[in-house]
C-alpha cells in the first residue's frame, strides 16, 4: 500500500523544517534553564529530596539561581569535593542554610570541570548499562511485532499501577505507559519517592520509575517478551525526567518540542532549551521519544488541520535530529480523530496513515487512536478502536496506543485495557498480511487527498519560515492555540549562558552521541 | 409509547425491557480480583444475584493474568416507578442567535458581559470553547460571535479567584464554569469552592452562575448553587437563552 | 476492487450447474407434492382452519390424497361451484364429514379448469396488486441504499414482534425478517390466524403476515423509506408459504434449493419439486429469494468449504432460473464464518466476499455476518461485526444481515438489535466510496485463493455432473451432511403426476413470468 | 493471587474491580420500554440505584424508536463471599486418546458402547458431532475415532424416546445428551424428559448419562439427574475419560 508520493517534496517540506528550527537552535545554545540544570546535577548523582519534600535539585539550582548563567555543575562538584561531601550531603548543608555556596569559586576551573565530568560518568556508566541490558533482554526474550500494543496505567498508586501492568503484559501489551498526575507537567520540580496516591494518574519520580521497571522485567521474563515502559519527559521538567528515564531504563518518552508551549502555556523559550537536552540525553539512552501532534486534533479539526500534524512532525523531526536522535528513535505521532459520523470518514483517516507512514519510512510512528469523539457508547466506542486496529496493522503503523471503549469516561478501568488487547490483538492477526494485498488506484480520491495534505503542509513550513516559529505559534498555527512568545510559565528559569557557561554534560553526550551515528 | 397488544405497561412499575415486556433483562460487565477458576465464575453469578438478577447467566469469561473478566445476563424483578420521577430541566424557548441579540436589545439595550473559564488545574479547553469562542461548534457559532454579548473565554488551567476577579472587574453579568475531570469528585470541590467564592464576594445576585461539562447534570448544578448546569450536546444558543430569561426572571437590567 | 476472475471459467461453472439441474427438472416436472396442491387452493383462496386448527388446504389434500397425481386444483373448484359453495365452505363441509369427494369427477374437464383458473386469477390480481403496491412505495417514498440493512425479530409473539419492528425501521433498518418458530419448517402445514407464542421464533401464518406488513407500510410511510419483509419459504411447505407472502406483500424469502434437505432431512424430492412452484411464484410476486448457503459454513469450515458455497450458488442460481426468477431477485447466500483468530482470517473473508459479487454481479446477494465462531464476548462480537459491516460496503454487497453482539446466547434483545443498527450505519457510511480508491494487487494472495476457490468449485460441480445431484448429497458434498435420496421428511407427500394433471396455476405462472421477461 | 501492597484483599468480601481495590466498579446497559426523555435517564439511573449500584452514572443514551437504551457505570458496596463457595466440577485426570483407549482395554477389556444425540426439537448437531465425529472439534478427534470405543451419533431432531430405544438396542455403556436450544426453558424440559424415561426403563443404574452444550453446567446437569454436565470448550477426551472413571467408580465392567 503505497501512495507514491512526490520525493522531491518531502525532500524539500525536510529542508524548510531545517529552515524554521536553525534560528530556534541558536537560540536554544545560547541559554540553560533551571531544569537544564538540574537535569545535569540528577545525572551527576544528586537526588533525593528536604523535609519539606523540595527535591535537592530544586535546592541547589534556587540557591545558585544567580549564578546560572556560569553552568552550576561544576561549580557543584568542585564544592563538594572541597568539603569531602557527597552532592546529597552538600544540598543537605544548603536546605539547612549551613553551606552557602552563593559566592563560592572553583580554585581551579578545569579541575571542577573534570569532578564534574567524573561524576558524570559514573553516571553515564548506568546509562550505557541500562542501554546494554534492554538489548540484552531483547535479543534474549525478543519483542513484540508491530504494531505495537501500547497501553496506559493510571491509577495514581504506583503500586496497583504494578499490577495492572503485569497484567496488561501477560494480555498481550507490549508497552506499558504510566500515566501522570493530572497537572504534573507544571510542577517545576520532579516529585520524590514513591507515590500511592494522584489524580488521573501516577506522579513520575525516579523511584516510581524502579518499582515499575523492576516489575516489568519480571514481567517480562514471564511472559518471554521484553516490555517496554513509558513516561512523560514533557512539560516544565522535560530533560530531567528524560536523566531518570536514563537511568532507570526507561524504553520511550511522550517528547515533543511544543506541545508545553500549545497545550500547557509554558514559555516558548524554555520548552525548545529543554526539550534539546532532553533529546540529547534520549539519543544516549536509546530511548525512542513519542511526540505529541495528536493532542492538535482534539482542539483543531481533523480534516482541516491534518496537515499541521504533518507540519509539526517534520519540525519535532528536524529538532530531534539536532539533538542527535537517530529516525528509528523518532516516535512521530498523529492520530485517527476525524469525526466517524462524517460520509468517508474512513477514508480521510486512511489517507493520512498511509501519509505519515510514506514520509517517515524509518520512525517508529505512534498511531493515537479516537479520542475526541468517543462517547458513552462503548460498543460504538469498540467497533471505531476496532477500525483503528484495523489501520494499524494495514498501513504498518509501528506504535500502536490502544483505544479504550471508556475514554469519554474515565481512565481506564482493567477491563478496559484488557478489552483494547483483546480488539487488537484479533485485528492485528486477522489482518497481518492484507497491507500486500492491496494497492491505490491511480488518480483516485485517497491519492488526491493525501498530496493535498502533503501541499498544505509545505505551505505552512514556507509561512513559517517566513514569520519564524514563535510568530507562527502567536498566531495559532499550530493546535488553534496561540502563545506570545514572551508568556507562558517557566519563562523566568531561562538564562542566557555567560560566556564562561561551562557543562560538562553537553560535551560528553555530543561526543557519545555523534560518536555513534 | 409503544405498548404491546394485550400488554398493558404500568408506569409506576417500569422494568428493563429484552424482547418482551416485563423481562427485566440486562447485561453487565465487571472484574474480581481473584483468578479465573470455576469458583471465580460461581462468585461472578452470585455477585449478578447480589445485585437482584435472578437466573443470572455468566456469558463470558477472561483470565486477565490474575484478575477476571464477566459478562453477565439476567432478569430483575425490580423495577422503576415513573410516576414518581421529576427532573429539574433548563426550561424555556432557545432562542436563535439573532433572535437572542434581538431579545438583549430589547430587554436590556445594552451588551451583556459573559466570562468564563474552565478552573482549576482542568485544562481541557475544548468544551468552553465550543460555547465561547467565535468559532462554536458543529456549526453553532460561539458565544463571541452574538452582537450583544461581550464574551470573554479566559481559557483553561484558571484559579477560581482569578476568575472571580475578572467576573468583578469587568462587571460580568454571567460567569460560565466548566470542569471535564471528574476523577476522584474533583470537580465538584472546584465548582463548590468557586461558588463559595462568588458568594463571599456579594456579587451572586447580581451575576448568573453557570457551570458545564460532559458529567455536569443540572440537577447537580442546582443543588451546588449554580443557576444551571449543562452537559454534552448544549451549544451557545442553550446559555445565551438560558442568561437572558433568568436575567429577566431575576429583575436582572 | 475487481478480482478479474476469468469469465470462460465462470462461465463453464454456469454451464455444468445446468447439467446438473437439468436431470432434476424433468423429475420436478413429473411430480407433484402435498405442498404444491395446497399452495394452488391457497392461490385460488382458500384459507382458514377447521376447529381442531388443521388448515382446509390440509384438509382437502388429505381428503384425496389418493388423487393428488390428477391435480386437485379444477376438481375443487368444480365440486364448490357445482353446490353453490364457497372454497372455505367446501372445505368445512369436507371437514365436518358432510361432503365426500373422493369420487367426485366434474363433468366438464374444461370447466373445471376454468373455474379454477377464475379463482386463481382473482388472486393473481391481487399479487399484481401487491406487486404494483410495493412499486409505488418504492417510487414514491424511496428505499435505503444498499448494503441493506437486514434484522431480524423473533419474539414469538407478533405483536411484540411488530413493536420490535417498527423500531428497528426508525434506528435504519432497511428490512425486517420475522424468525419462524423452532421447528416450524417441519410442519407439514401452516398454522392459521395471529399467534403471540413460539419459542425462538414467531410462526409463520398468513395473518401474521397481514399484521406485520401492515406495520412495516405505517413505518415506511413514517420514516420515508420503504421498509422490507422478510419470511421463510423453506421447510415442508415452502410453495405455501410463498403463496401466502405473494398475497401479503413479503418481498424476500428465505428459499433454498438444498437447505430443507440438508439442514431440515425432508426428503430430496419433495425438496425440489417444492422450491421449484415456490420460486415460481416468488417470481410472478416480484419477490427476492434468499439462498442457504451461509448455513454450510456452521457445519463444515469456512476455509475448507468455501467453494462448497459457490458451487451451491450456482446451483441455486440454475434451479432459480428454471423457475423464470429473473438475477435481480437472486438472493444468493454467502458467509462471514471464518475462524476469527486464525492468522490472515479477514484475508479470507475478503477473497471470498469478493469473489461472490464478482461471480453474480446482477444479484442481490446476500451477506451473513459471523454466528458461529461468535461467543459470549460481546465486545469481540461487535468488533467483528464492525469488520464485517466494513466489508460489506467495501465488496458492495446488497442484503446485509447484521450480526448480533448476542448471536451466542440468545435471540436478538432490542437493544442487541439497535446496537448493530448503529454499527452498519457507522461503518457503511464511514467508508462509503473506499472501494473506488483500491485495487488488488497482481498475483497476490487474493487473487489466488478466489481463484483457488472457483477451481475448487468447478471441480466440485464437475463431479457432481457425473453422479448427479441425488448422490452429491448423499455423498456428504454439501455441509459436511449426507442425506440419501430416498430419507428425509415429506417423502410420502411426493406423487406422480398422471398423464391427465392438471394445474392451471402452473400455466398461469408460465405464462406471465416467461411473458415478463 | 495478585495483592496491591498495603492493601489486602478480604477473600469474605470480594468485590469487582475497576482500577482499585474495592471500588466495586462495574457496567451495566439495559433498554426502558419509555421513550427517551430526561426522565427516562433518571429512570436508568434509578433502575441502576434499585440494583444496589451508589453514583450511577448513566453514560450513554439512545432513543429506539419509542424505547430507550442505556449504557450505566457505577458501583457497588455488595460483595461475595469467596471461602464459601464450593462448585461441583468434574473431576479426574484427562487421558490422551491414546491412554483411554488402552485404559478401556485394561480396565474393560472390551469395547464401549456410546450412543448420542441431540434431542427433541433442536437441530444443533454440530455440539454433538464436536464430541463423537471422527473429525472431532479443533484438532481434537471425535469419540469415532477411539480404538475401543463404538461410538454412535444419531444427530439432531431426536425424540427422547428413540435415542432410549437405540441405547437399549445396543446395550449401550454411556448416553450422550445434546441441548443447545435453551430458550424460555426448551432444554430443561427435555432433559428432564430424557433422565425420566432412562430412570423408567431401569437402565439409569447400567449407564453413565450425560449431557452437554454451550449453556450447560455441570451443576445444572447434577440436579437434573446426569452423572456429568459439560458445556463449551469439551473436547472428546475430557467425556472419554469421565465414562472410564465413573464406570470403574460404580463398578461396571
Ligand atoms: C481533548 C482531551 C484532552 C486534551 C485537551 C485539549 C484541550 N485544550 O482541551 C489533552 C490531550 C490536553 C488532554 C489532557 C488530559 N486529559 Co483529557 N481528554 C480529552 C478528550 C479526548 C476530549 C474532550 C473534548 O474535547 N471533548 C469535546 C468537547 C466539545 O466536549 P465537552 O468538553 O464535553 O464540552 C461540551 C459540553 O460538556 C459542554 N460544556 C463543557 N464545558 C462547559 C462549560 C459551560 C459553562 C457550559 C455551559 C457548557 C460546557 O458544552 C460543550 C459543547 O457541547 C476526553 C475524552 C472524551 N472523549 O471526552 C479526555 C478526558 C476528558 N481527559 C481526561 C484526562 C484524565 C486527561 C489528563 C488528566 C490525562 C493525564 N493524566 O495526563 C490530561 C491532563 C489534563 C488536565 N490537567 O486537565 C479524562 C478525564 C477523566 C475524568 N472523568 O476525570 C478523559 C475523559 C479521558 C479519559 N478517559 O481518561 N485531554
Ligand atoms: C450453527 C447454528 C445453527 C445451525 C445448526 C446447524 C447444525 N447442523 O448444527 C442452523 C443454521 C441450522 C441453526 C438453526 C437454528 N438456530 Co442456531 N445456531 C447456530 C450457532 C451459530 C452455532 C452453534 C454451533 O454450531 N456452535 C459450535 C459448537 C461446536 O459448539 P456447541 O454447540 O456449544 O458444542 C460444544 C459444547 O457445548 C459441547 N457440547 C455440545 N453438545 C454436547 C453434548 C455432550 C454430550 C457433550 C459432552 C458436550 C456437548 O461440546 C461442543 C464442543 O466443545 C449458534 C450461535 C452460537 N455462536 O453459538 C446459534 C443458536 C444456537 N441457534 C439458535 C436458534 C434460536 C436457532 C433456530 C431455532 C432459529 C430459528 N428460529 O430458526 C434455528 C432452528 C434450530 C432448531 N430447531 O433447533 C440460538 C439459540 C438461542 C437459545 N439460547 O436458545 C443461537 C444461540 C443463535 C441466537 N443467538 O439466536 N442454528
Ligand atoms: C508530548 C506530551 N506530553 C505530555 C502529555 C500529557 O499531558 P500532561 O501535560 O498532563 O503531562 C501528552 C499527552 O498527550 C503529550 O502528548
Ligand atoms: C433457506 C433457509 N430456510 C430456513 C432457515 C431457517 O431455519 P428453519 O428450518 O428453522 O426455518 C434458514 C436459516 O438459516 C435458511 O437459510
Amino acid at each position: 500500500m503505497h501512495l507514491g508520493l512526490d520525493p522531491g517534496k518531502i525532500r524539500h517540506a525536510r529542508e524548510i523544517a531545517r529552515a524554521i528550527t536553525e534560528p530556534i537552535l541558536i537560540k536554544i545554545l545560547a541559554h540553560t534553564t533551571d531544569s537544564v540544570e538540574r537535569a545535569t546535577l540528577r545525572l551527576m548523582g544528586l537526588d533525593g529530596a528536604d523535609e519539606d519534600d523540595i527535591p535537592y535539585p530544586n535546592i541547589l539550582v534556587r540557591h545558585l539561581r544567580d549564578r546560572l548563567g556560569e553552568g552550576l555543575a561544576p561549580l557543584v562538584a568542585q564544592a563538594a569535593k572541597d568539603r569531602g561531601l557527597s552532592l546529597r550531603e552538600l544540598a543537605y548543608g544548603v536546605s539547612e542554610e549551613k553551606i552557602d555556596l552563593r559566592d563560592f569559586q572553583p580554585a581551579d576551573r578545569d579541575a571542577a570541570g573534570a569532578e564534574c565530568e567524573r561524576l558524570l560518568r559514573e553516571n553515564i556508566r548506568r546509562v550505557e548499562r541500562q542501554v546494554a541490558a534492554r538489548d540484552g533482554f531483547v535479543r534474549e526474550l525478543g519483542q513484540g511485532e508491530p504494531p505495537w500494543l501500547y497501553v496506559i496505567v493510571a491509577t495514581g498508586n504506583i503500586y496497583e499501577d504494578v499490577v495492572q501492568a503485569q497484567m496488561a503484559a501477560r494480555q498481550g501489551a507490549d508497552i506499558i505507559a504510566v500515566i501522570r498526575s493530572t497537572a504534573q507537567s507544571l510542577l517545576d520540580y520532579v516529585p520524590e519517592g514513591i507515590t500511592t496516591t494522584g489524580f488521573g494518574g501516577t506522579y513520575a519520580t525516579q523511584a516510581n520509575f524502579r518499582v515499575m521497571r523492576e516489575a516489568l522485567d519480571e514481567v517480562s521474563r514471564e511472559v518471554g517478551r521484553y516490555i517496554r515502559l513509558v513516561n512523560y519527559a514533557s512539560g516544565l521538567c522535560m530533560p530531567e525526567i528524560a536523566a531518570m528515564g536514563a537511568l532507570e531504563r526507561l524504553d520511550m518518552m511522550l517528547n515533543d518540542s511544543m506541545y508545553g508551549i500549545l497545550f500547557r502555556d509554558i514559555n516558548p523559550l524554555r520548552t525548545f532549551i529543554d526539550q534539546h537536552l532532553s533529546r540529547m540525553i534520549s539519543a544516549y539512552a536509546r530511548i525512542i521519544i513519542n511526540t505529541g501532534e495528536d493532542n492538535y486534533l482534539t482542539t483543531a479539526d481533523a480534516v482541516e488541520a491534518a496537515h499541521t500534524v504533518l507540519a509539526s512532525d517534520l519540525i519535532n523531526e528536524r529538532f530531534a535530529h539536532e539533538a542527535g536522535l537517530p529516525a528509528d528513535l523518532m516516535g512521530l505521532g498523529h492520530a485517527f480523530e476525524v469525526y466517524p459520523e462524517m460520509t468517508d470518514s474512513y477514508l480521510y483517516e486512511l489517507a493520512q496513515a498511509l501519509l505519515i507512514r510514506e514520509v517517515f519510512p524509518d520512525h517508529p510512528i505512534k498511531f493515537m487512536p479516537p479520542t475526541k469523539h468517543m462517547t458513552g457508547d462503548i460498543f460504538r466506542g469498540y467497533a471505531l478502536n476496532a477500525m483503528f486496529n484495523f489501520t494499524g496493522v494495514l498501513t504498518g503503523q509501528s506504535i500502536q496506543l490502544l483505544g479504550m471503549l471508556t475514554e469519554a469516561m474515565h481512565t481506564p478501568f482493567l477491563m478496559d485495557r484488557a478489552l483494547a488487547i483483546n480488539n487488537a490483538r484479533l485485528m492485528f492477526n486477522a489482518a497481518r498480511h492484507l497491507a500486500e494485498n492491496l494497492e491505490i488506484k491511480p488518480h483516485s480520491w485517497l491519492l488526491q487527498r493525501s498530496a493535498e495534505v502533503l501541499d498544505r503542509a509545505i505551505t505552512m513550513l514556507e509561512r513559517i519560515a517566513e514569520i519564524g516559529l514563535f510568530q507562527a505559534i502567536a498566531d495559532g498555527m499550530f493546535a488553534d492555540i496561540k502563545r506570545p512568545p514572551e508568556g507562558g510559565k517557566g519563562g523566568d528559569g531561562v538564562v542566557l549562558k555567560s560566556a564562561d557557561y561551562a557543562n560538562p554534560l553537553l560535551k560528553i553526550l555530543t561526543e557519545k552521541v555523534h560518536g555513534r551515528h | 409509547m409503544a405498548v404491546i397488544r394485550g400488554k398493558q405497561l404500568d408506569l409506576t412499575k417500569v422494568r428493563p425491557y429484552g424482547d418482551s415486556i416485563n423481562d427485566g433483562a440486562l447485561q453487565l460487565s465487571f472484574t474480581l480480583p481473584i483468578p479465573l477458576t470455576p469458583e471465580a465464575v460461581e462468585a461472578a453469578r452470585q455477585m449478578a444475584q447480589k445485585l437482584g438478577l435472578r437466573d443470572p447467566s455468566v456469558v463470558h469469561s477472561q483470565d486477565l493474568g490474575g484478575f477476571s473478566f464477566f459478562i453477565v445476563y439476567g432478569h430483575t424483578d425490580r423495577s422503576v416507578d415513573m410516576t414518581q420521577i421529576q427532573v429539574p430541566k433548563v426550561e424555556g424557548k432557545v432562542f436563535s442567535r439573532p433572535e437572542a441579540d434581538q431579545e438583549i436589545r430589547r430587554r436590556f439595550g445594552r451588551l451583556l458581559v459573559v466570562v468564563g473559564a474552565c478552573i482549576g488545574t482542568d485544562a481541557h479547553t475544548v468544551g468552553i470553547d465550543a460555547i465561547m469562542n467565535m468559532k462554536g461548534y458543529k456549526g453553532h457559532y460561539g458565544l463571541e460571535r452574538y452582537v450583544m454579548i461581550d464574551a470573554r473565554n479566559l481559557g483553561a488551567q484558571v484559579p477560581p479567584e482569578a476568575l472571580l476577579d475578572y467576573a468583578i472587574k469587568h462587571r460580568a453579568d454571567a460567569m460560565l464554569v466548566s470542569q471535564v475531570v471528574t476523577e476522584k469528585g474533583f470537580h465538584r470541590q472546584n465548582l463548590s469552592r468557586m461558588v463559595e467564592l462568588v458568594e463571599a464576594s456579594g456579587i451572586r445576585d447580581h451575576m448568573i452562575l453557570i457551570c458545564g461539562g460532559p458529567r455536569i447534570e443540572h440537577k447537580l448544578a442546582l443543588e451546588l448553587g449554580y443557576d444551571a448546569g449543562f452537559g454534552r450536546g448544549t451549544y451557545a444558543e442553550h446559555v445565551a437563552s438560558f442568561i437572558i430569561d433568568k436575567m429577566t426572571e431575576r429583575g436582572l437590567t
